[in-house]
């Protein structure tokens, strides 16, 4: 038997060649003519990641990272089974990766870590051990930065509580029960809010070792039996905006001590409501705070339907809090997303293969779809 | 049509006549918020459906009257149910497929069974330990609530209490009559 | 908020019934009319598993373990993403899983098993670690026992060997260098067949304590640049029937120390062959010992379009070496597998998500079709 | 139309239709033998199409006259490909995306250049070390051999001599120019 293979150390242009120069003497599937200079591979970098990229993270294609301007990939980021979300650090050039890993895939030992990935090589280039606690919900809101230097990574056992990270020192700070609250919404300074299921947000506030100082609650202003409100929060420079199941959409705003949480108005007129239109998705809203515009995926169903896939995507301006377009999907969508710059780009997943179209969000034009996103359309997150 | 159905009748159409029984549950989304079905649980909504035209078994321990198919979506304890049905996975509605860990801490519903007119709190707990099954999808949200209010919440992988938390399918079990939906 | 854990302790129904008492005095939802015995979960037991069962093992569903009778899914043995297929040993109720593990996912430190799942809890009850070289080739052939004591495991660095477990003693034997032949296809006694790039096979035996005590090759009898055989051979009781990319059928019975190799008869006649009629797929072609039938997927098309699906399942009798049925597929098909018993049924696997039609072998005709047995029809495993 | 071309067309009908092009490339079969499939790369056939049109500069190191696009299956250095293309996965048809690994090891194939009507002798290393991309699943199998004649098969995972053999994506490198095809 011939054996034809090439092995050339990495980078050693003279070992290929030697190499190449035995494997082409034994190729006797031709004479060769070999004046050419042989390719040698090599390995990209990618460049810290623009206000218009963003990743996909589902089933399959977990960690994929597109550039929405070119429809290109750019790498992908390492993730573990029960990744649901990472953490983009700019200044650092890292991407955090909560993860959990069993010796045997499925079972064995379980590890989990917060790992470190520089963003230049898309390769782990540290890893910090943290409680085995890490929750298994498939949501954005489980990894955030707090402040400058830590993490927050949000445990579920079922009890719930914050794992801290230092990730200037790399070192595992504590862990912070929040008993009855979940996530982890990022304030200004060190500080967090998480969305409680006796209808009020919870404000707590780290110290500079990363511990707990300060918490306080709001007042409740939902319901959580009658009308809760979604999981998902959106970022606004100074709170969150938070969205019911039956759309209403509350401002929380946080001011040194004070939790203000604003009168809530309808994303759905009374007229709407009666033809069955509401809010449903995976991630079935997303907003831009630079412009001020709210983006929900909208569905008619009963009650409970707050999962089902949205058919239409309206687009609203919470100033004005009235609707500006709305479209029509070729496909119900249940994931939506949209940058967080000034010049904001829409992102609608769907399909099984999933792709993901991008959009002006502005106007709402589709401008291209980047096909193969993942099987799933899963969630999208903008970088 | 929803594209799913469509791609059901694309995959599976004129191969079996049988098959299609069921499609509506297909509107569901894979879910658990994408979790289960990121985890492989994404053959969609209608499930591993009966070959055979029996009619299962579903006799509770309990001795409460009984009717509908466990490995359908639509069975009556599924009314909050999120996952894969382990009745299609070498299990049954209340027991779990070999090699798997019954998980210990759940999450509940509240469902009326047909047969008696009467509500039930039910216990959806999840068998763990292995990949998903990957059959029977099935997720329905009726009085489902947001993960920050977790014992409702079925967007959950309830492996907890389990010596691993790999999700691979759930059962429906009969707790205790109940006044009314919770 | 009203926390609603159900917190049990395996089996012990005391103590669901006092936390069970609990939360009903908490469940708000409604008053509780409380007499019924609260149902218990457990977990079944697998039986040995039946001449018409089999697994599938592909993308997702890896594992998954089906009678063909009834169409049910029986239980999933655990697989590692780099596992192709099982040996199951029904004398001593094991399922040998070859497995690879990274311990973090896809890189990290690297395992290599054994893994002893017992049949009737299907869970991993022993592993033997063994060298860091399983094959990654998608194949059937990469685990077979040798002899009544040894799994044989087939490695490839790229250079080839084999590691022999001692499932007895439970134990690494050691490591053959088998360069130039792959895979291990099992021969009566403690011996087994592989195929060689040469054109030849080749025969190892084992002494008793699983160590190589001869060897021998056969004569060329094809060669692989004009008309390779498949690597994918047939089980008949003293030897392997092998099929080339042509369709020449080959029988190779080895008795003592003789290797014999038929003079080849083809599945297709010249006119058929003018017709572009081949052979092709992921797992193109499978055979009844018992009743002397091969199966192939025949579809029309050029050279190098071995592994193109099927678009007919062709039936043949290798004593008469004549065609008995042909059958049209709905939709094409890659993958066929048929029972080892003297009523055997046929398995066509297709689909995405898969599903596998059950066949009546003898006559074709179809029995039922087993929905969602994995993503992609991967591949099917008799047992 | 095969079921995976239906699909396809199913599933993108009237999304883009710009990409509809390249759908022929679907009739290959998921493949390695369904490994690399097996791990994820089932994103079927047609890849990733351009989303913009242009055209992409596949200018070798070589200096050898290029056309194509590194992008699409049909690409003539594809010729005996098995995988996904490193060049919709952050990497070009020649480079690995970030963060993976190059295999020093690898099996050839001999295609034929279009702009010159040469043959050329092509590496397909692959790219190890993170899951699969997912992307642009190209399978050929001109001049494919069996496993046990691993030097010509695209049957088998290729990720040897690497730290970690998880599969990522194959670039295609132009070794050198021969004479006929082997």
């Amino acid at each position: 038997m011939r054996t034809l293979f090439l092995r050339f150390p990495r980078q050693a242009r003279r070992g290929l060649l030697a190499i190449l120069t035995f494997l082409l003497s034994l190729h006797a599937a031709g004479s060769v003519a070999a004046e050419l200079e042989p390719e040698l591979g090599s390995v990209e970098t990618m460049e810290t990641p623009g206000a218009h990229w963003f990743m996909t993270i589902g089933f399959m294609g977990g960690g994929n990272i597109f550039d929405a301007d070119s429809g290109e990939m750019k790498g992908r980021v390492r993730v573990s089974d029960y990744t649901s979300a990472v953490s983009l650090d700019r200044d650092r050039g890292m991407i955090y990766v909560p993860a959990t890993f069993y010796s045997r895939g499925t079972y064995g030992e379980r590890t989990d870590l917060l790992v470190f990935n520089d963003v230049e090589n898309l390769d782990a280039v540290a890893e910090v051990e943290v409680p085995k606690k890490l929750a298994v919900v498939f949501h954005r809101a489980v990894i955030n930065p707090i402040g400058e230097r830590f993490i927050g990574l949000y445990n579920m056992t079922p009890a719930m509580s914050v794992s801290i990270v230092d990730v200037e020192n790399r070192n595992f700070v504590g862990e912070i029960s929040t008993a009855g609250c979940g996530f982890i919404y990022p304030l200004p300074g060190r500080r967090f809010m998480q969305i409680c299921g006796d209808g009020t947000v919870q404000v707590i506030d780290l110290n500079e070792d990363g511990e707990e100082s300060a918490r306080r609650r709001s007042r409740a202003f939902f319901d959580i039996d009658e009308d809760p409100v979604f999981d998902l929060a959106l970022a606004k420079k100074d709170g969150w905006v938070l969205v019911s199941f039956e759309g209403k959409v509350f401002e929380v705003t946080v001011d040194g001590r004070n939790i203000d949480v604003s009168r809530p108005w309808s994303l759905v007129t009374e007229e709407q409501a009666a033809e069955g239109w509401r809010v449903g998705g995976d991630q079935p809203f997303t907003y831009n705070d630079e412009t001020r515009q709210l983006f929900a995926l909208m569905h008619q169903g009963g009650p409970d339907t707050h999962e089902d896939p949205g058919t239409e995507v309206w687009a609203f301006n919470v100033d004005t809090q009235r609707r500006g377009y709305r479209f029509e999907l070729e496909e119900p969508s249940g994931v939506i997303e949209v940058s967080r710059d000034a010049d904001p780009l829409l992102y609608v997943g769907s399909g099984f293969p999933a792709s993901v179209q991008v959009r002006r969000a502005n106007t709402g034009r589709l401008l291209h779809v980047i096909p193969e996103t993942g099987l799933t359309a899963g969630h999208i997150q903008a970088f | 049509m929803n594209m799913l159905n469509k791609l059901h009748a694309v995959l599976w159409s004129g191969l079996d006549g049988r098959i299609t029984r069921g499609t509506r549950t297909l509107a569901k989304r894979v879910s658990r918020r994408g979790f289960v079905s990121r985890l492989g649980t994404l053959l969609v909504g209608t499930g591993a459906l009966p070959l055979l035209p029996v009619v299962r078994d579903a006799a509770a321990a309990t001795g409460i009257p009984e009717m509908g198919d466990p490995q359908s979506c639509d069975y009556w304890r599924y009314c909050a149910f999120g996952g894969n049905l382990c009745s299609c996975c070498g299990g049954t509605h209340t027991s779990c497929p070999p090699g798997t860990e019954l998980s210990p801490v759940t999450w509940v519903g509240t469902c009326r069974n047909p047969a008696d007119g009467k509500h039930y709190l039910i216990s959806y707990n999840d068998c763990c330990g292995k990949e998903p099954c990957g059959r029977c999808y099935c997720h329905r949200t009726e009085g489902d609530k947001p993960i920050y209010y977790p014992s409702k919440s079925n967007n959950i992988l309830w492996c907890f209490g389990t010596d691993s938390h790999a999700y691979h399918c759930t059962v429906a079990l009969v707790l205790s009559e109940t006044d009314s939906p919770g």
